[in-house]
């Protein structure tokens, strides 16, 4: 979708601003947020392109102004009543009400707490050759998906060369509807700052994304 | 504009972090949403303290540094880290937490490489322990890919203006770690020395490993 | 400025909701700010062009939660403050404190306003003979100005046909920023909307900018 | 998604507007700065109330309808219309309020047009009156240019799928006035009669006119 989220080249945010000596939490509550997301998606509730896309989906007024463990938070409620885990009334009333709707992996335990300090494995046998290889010159095709995808904005329509090939990893357009793993292969795609930003741009720097097959075209 | 100076309306620029009453409503909605799936058995709270031990005690960016040491005196292991850095991190006894598909990019006379996730906020967990605020917020992932010079600038950090930048913008399961250059006058050095040098945002590439001698 | 008001074709907003009977005003300092604006502005303080420049320059969290009429307001103090009409010491007082800087036209008074309800013409004599016509394909320049510009960002690397001619207007990307009128041929450029999103986008939909000849490149 | 249904945090997703106590605190400021405005010297709260009256009292869409029902009810009007509305407006005496550019765009059965200003808020006042906020709000203005379908749809409009759509988006000074068809059953009535069908939406392009004996 063309949310807020998408914000590569947006002007108006203002400067950086680095905290010195900044703690891990800065309320005891983020850290507990950052547990509940990572336990519940352990315990297959949801995948993480759909926990991804609930949080982008969040109003773009509440996306700009909320911290980033408050859009986790809200994005997290939302989805667990989207999916059937809990049920509105429940999050009014603060406890369970309702019968349980047991997640795909079951209860998330202690004793999986090391596996899941890992990051996932994404990567998926070959289902097809690929299309491209290092040196190509591709365009990003220009789509607009309503739903959740991972090609930004700020490339759509524009050429840039294959830099490298990753394999095949699951595919987070249809991961994130619930519509299977449909891997696809990536590539690093890289682009002028001309080609991105026009002719005033800095000639010096170049940008990469990570782009799935289907967000390629060749010319 | 707006941002660059006292306006009469900057309250009404705030972020719910600097309000106080807004925290302690917060608590009390993530206690409940806890409460809630613990009851249906989602969750046990123990596993959740667990996993907010896990991540201030067992990831941070020590983890990147002990990385980049290496290969400051390893070229052997220099070779293997750019080549596949998952493989040549896994063969490391000390480090034993890293995903797949990590790319190191090294810095280089001719070239400054920088980290952003402009969607969301992937960063190498593994390496780098959780991302700092900055990295999350919008004037980091709108402007790392349009001006990076200008983002540069916020941290103080200058490049000759004939050095070629290379943002990579984090967009899939894939994971970037800068290898940052090696300070000069610390030929001789142990691995362990040298990782007292480098930085967490050395590792981005918002900042510079620490010259010998500088304060810790 | 690629700022959250260049808003066309973004999603996540949610439906649109019209009010039944809806008021002229829902409440009584809407009124006067939108006096304050025309008047201010009447007053040659400032051009159109830069009081929507401020509006755009506002915290995009602060533009997105605010009402219509409040990013008035806050524009405004901006600009007045920005512009040396105001202090902000004054604003923060709520009454005068600094000396008065006159505005280009003076002190707006009662007997103008019949004069500024019609609308300010912005014509003005050709300075160059028109580079385009009716029927021409043209690419709108893939341009990113930090400042204010009128070209929206879904429109920018997008091949339209010129469709009409309104000859030379003041220019806003100039005028935002007191630099001249600096008058620009005008064109209305229809786009397919294939051409703007995608293969998938609607095919009896045709969309129209009027875009300003820098805007624009021959193809 | 979050936008479809009673989600637990809509407290988050309030709209100034919706909040007394924001109200108030508006009044308050801009009753200041009108203070300051004043005691400075730029301007004179009567110059401002004859502006709110003449606002409130001169302009609205009975003068869009009267032009409407003009061109409905005379062809050469009709025409003067569509080549330069500016010009064939001015020769109407009853409607002495009208800025240059303005554009006349007709609906057929065929094309159906529809206005916008993705970028702020831009409208044609005199013949229209303020817009809506609907108008100047992000749903329409994000959506009309890329759904147009769809936000019909939220109005309850319906068109025939082969319809084409033509969207203007409203980015320079040129102001769009839809001419939207005359409705069956009409024969015969006077410019005054076909007026009262007129409806503010119908010259927006996110509705119809009145049918003859709909409620007025």
């Amino acid at each position: 979708m063309n949310g807020v989220h998408d914000m590569g080249g947006m002007d108006g945010f203002g400067k950086v601003e680095a905290e010195p000596n900044e703690p891990m939490f800065h309320e005891q509550w983020e850290g507990r947020v950052l547990a509940l997301v990572r336990a519940m998606g352990a315990a297959g509730a949801f995948n993480i392109d759909t926990s991804r896309f609930y949080r982008e989906a969040l109003p773009p007024h509440v996306y700009l102004s909320s911290s980033y463990y408050k859009k986790w938070l809200l994005g997290l409620e939302d989805l667990l009543v989207d999916k059937g885990f809990v049920d509105a009334d429940e999050v009014k009333a603060g406890h369970a009400l309702k019968e349980t709707k047991a997640p795909r992996r079951g209860k998330f335990t202690a004793d999986q707490v090391e596996r899941i300090m890992v990051r996932g494995a994404f990567g998926r046998p070959a289902p097809a050759p690929a299309k491209f290889k290092a040196g190509d010159r591709v365009r990003a095709r220009n789509i607009h998906p309503a739903t959740h995808t991972r090609l930004p904005r700020y490339v759509r329509g524009h050429v840039g060369i294959v830099e490298r090939d990753h394999g095949c990893h699951v595919f987070p357009d249809s991961a994130s509807m619930e519509a299977g793993e449909n891997p696809q292969w990536l590539y690093t795609v890289v682009f002028d700052s001309a080609e991105l930003w026009g002719a005033d741009a800095d000639p010096t720097v170049k940008i990469s994304i990570d782009a799935f097959e289907p967000y390629l075209e060749p010319i | 504009m707006a941002q660059d100076h006292d306006h009469p309306h900057d309250d009404d620029h705030h972020h719910d972090h600097e309000h106080g009453s807004e925290l302690s409503e917060m608590q009390i909605r993530v206690r409940a949403l806890e409460s809630i799936l613990t009851e249906k058995g989602y969750v046990e709270p123990a596993a959740l303290d667990a996993i907010i031990e896990a991540y201030e005690t067992k990831i941070g960016p020590h983890n990147g540094a002990r990385v980049v040491a290496k290969a400051w005196t390893d070229p052997a292991f220099r070779q293997a880290l750019l080549k596949d850095a998952t493989k040549a991190i896994g063969t490391l006894g000390h480090v034993s937490r890293v995903g797949d598909h990590l790319v190191a990019v090294e810095n280089t006379a001719e070239r400054h490489n920088m980290v952003v996730c402009t969607l969301c906020s992937c960063y190498p967990w593994e390496m780098l322990g959780l991302p700092p605020v900055w990295y999350k917020a919008a004037p980091y992932r709108s402007r790392a890919v349009k001006d990076p010079r200008g983002v540069l600038a916020d941290f103080g950090v200058t490049l000759p203006s004939d050095t070629e930048i290379r943002v990579w913008d984090s967009t899939a399961e894939t994971r970037f770690l800068v290898l940052p250059m090696r300070p000069n006058g610390t030929e001789g050095w142990s691995e362990q020395q040298l990782a007292e040098l480098v930085t967490r945002d050395s590792m981005i590439g918002t900042g510079f490993p620490k010259a010998p001698g500088s304060p810790s």
